[in-house]
């Protein structure tokens, strides 16, 4: 059992305290969009995050670690790989 | 029959976040799925007693959140935190709910099969 | 192959989701998997405006649902949704007008439901 | 007597804001002040809308501005965000269709500008 | 010179940080829609609240210090008696 | 000539609010008032450099922004704080600015005749 989390915008925009308690160890993190600018902030999160790759790039983001970077087949296939997403 | 949760966290009166939350909970409980709902945050505030947004010219959507009990709508949960945070306690609130520790969020989370957030 | 539900809850201004909505469903259809419904749903809703009409030089917008259409995949519009938001259920473009009741029907049977915002 | 102008930034879903901008402008005329003009930025054009019709039991939009319509109040419509947000500026119920430079110049020689969303 | 400055929703959705190092002691703060929910929360910003009462009105709260509570009249003069106001 | 101000606290892709921001802020300029135009938050990453959103389908505004100067817009501030929070400093950006503390930003304020937020 695992869940999918899924951002797209900068943490200030949620609410720190309650995805600190409800993101679980198993769980995945995504950042699409504007998320993709705040990794250091998700970090707090999660260790593993996982990032669009295309959404990353327009916006000038390096992603340093490869197995980060998702493509939209991955974004798919990581939606089957967990029991559900949370849209957040 | 599947479980679904919707969770809220948008304010009573932040556009119509409330409004699609409550439509979505009582149409999943009319195709007769186990549906819960979750309200976090100042979503809690959508359950206040004694609201009258008629008085302003709006619609009073607080008398429908009152018929998910008539409608077999028992999953009604509130994050323990966000009740102590915005100074309610059950006694306060328009419908009978139960108020969940994050611990107790979790295990509501992972037994659903869909989540939606509205 | 699974069987998946989609639903779209930003307004068309909101360019970037749209994009992501749509590659994301094109990529299940390339991997052989199904897509019961895309929905719109809160603000959604206003992408099935017919007089959606953006310059050149924005996202192509109403190319977009047109090939999903074409591709055969079924989109819905919520009609509760839009009638909140006072929007014309008469010319909805290639969007179907559906009940809350349907869309929650495919859901319950779909493996699953992926929200975009 | 000052002149003010207002702003309105949030659709017509957010319909408590809308009544607390119609209260405030009725306010601002009981007390003998101008009102230079109500301006629709943002998501604030969609209640330019013509198609815009809500159930009876919701905030009646169309009457109210109707009414500050009657009032002689000057109803503008931003031409630049309509555009980017695909509204058809050629239905736009009592609202003038404006530029950006003539809100700017309006606002320019107000006392106050406020701004509801 | 002051600043009145306006909110409409819980202090949940601003950024804290910011509000409490730009709003000066000279300054107003007006709360209005589900802003008057949070009341506790906004003392931080400013010891003197005002509060649009027909919005707490609806939401059945009470306004415990009268003189914190607005008409749409004092709503009107209270932007006349600013410099300028900020729509947060 | 008076003194205006332009808040921006979304991130560049938060609907279209930096582009509203943007059309304001330009427009204020052509009528030949004094705009000044404030970055905080989020906002500061829309004028982070070599943003290429055409490769998504997505309108290029940061090329409008680079016009600023053009325009004559001299009063380009940004909130110091949030530019270190973003890994930020002045050589990423994409036009000139000045970064400013919370007394500088409260000095800014003061000047003001209308401040807009969007």
């Amino acid at each position: 059992m695992s869940t999918l989390h899924i951002f797209s915008k900068p943490l200030g925009y949620y609410n720190t305290d309650q995805l600190v308690n409800l993101i679980q160890p198993t769980d995945k993190v995504l950042l699409l969009s504007d998320a993709c600018f705040a990794i250091a902030q998700f970090r707090q999160l999660a260790t593993h995050l996982l990032i669009l790759a295309d959404d990353a790039k327009v916006r000038d983001i390096t992603i340093n670690q490869p197995d980060h970077s998702l493509s939209y087949d991955d974004f798919v296939a990581l939606t089957l790989a967990t029991s559900h997403s949370i849209t957040w | 029959m599947i479980n679904v949760l919707v969770l809220s966290h948008h304010s009573p009166f932040d556009d119509l976040h409330i409004r699609d939350a409550l439509d979505m909970t009582l149409i999943f409980a009319a195709v007769e799925q186990n549906i819960s709902w979750l309200f976090s945050g100042p979503a809690v505030l959508a359950l206040k007693k004694h609201q009258q947004p008629e008085h302003i010219g709006l619609k009073n959507y607080f008398k429908t959140i009152r018929t998910l009990e008539i409608y077999d709508v028992e999953n009604i949960y509130v994050c323990e935190k966000s009740l102590l945070e915005y100074g309610l306690d059950k006694h306060n609130l328009l419908v009978e709910v139960k108020a969940l520790n994050y611990q107790q969020q979790n295990q509501l989370i992972a037994q659903q099969q869909h989540i939606v957030n509205l | 192959m699974a069987r998946f539900v989609l639903s779209l809850h930003s307004a068309p201004s909101d360019h970037d989701t749209t994009q992501r909505l749509v590659k994301f469903a094109q990529a299940c259809l390339t991997q052989g998997h199904n897509i019961d419904a895309i929905f719109l749903y809160q603000n959604g809703v206003f992408h099935a405006s017919e007089q959606l009409d953006l310059a050149a030089d924005e996202l192509a917008i109403n190319t977009l649902w047109q090939q999903l259409h074409e591709q055969g995949i079924h989109l819905m519009l919520c009609v509760t949704a839009a009638e909140k938001r006072g929007l014309d259920i008469n010319n909805t473009s290639v969007f179907a007008v559906a009940g809350l009741a349907e869309f929650a029907m495919l859901a319950s049977d779909a493996d699953k439901w992926v929200q975009f915002k």
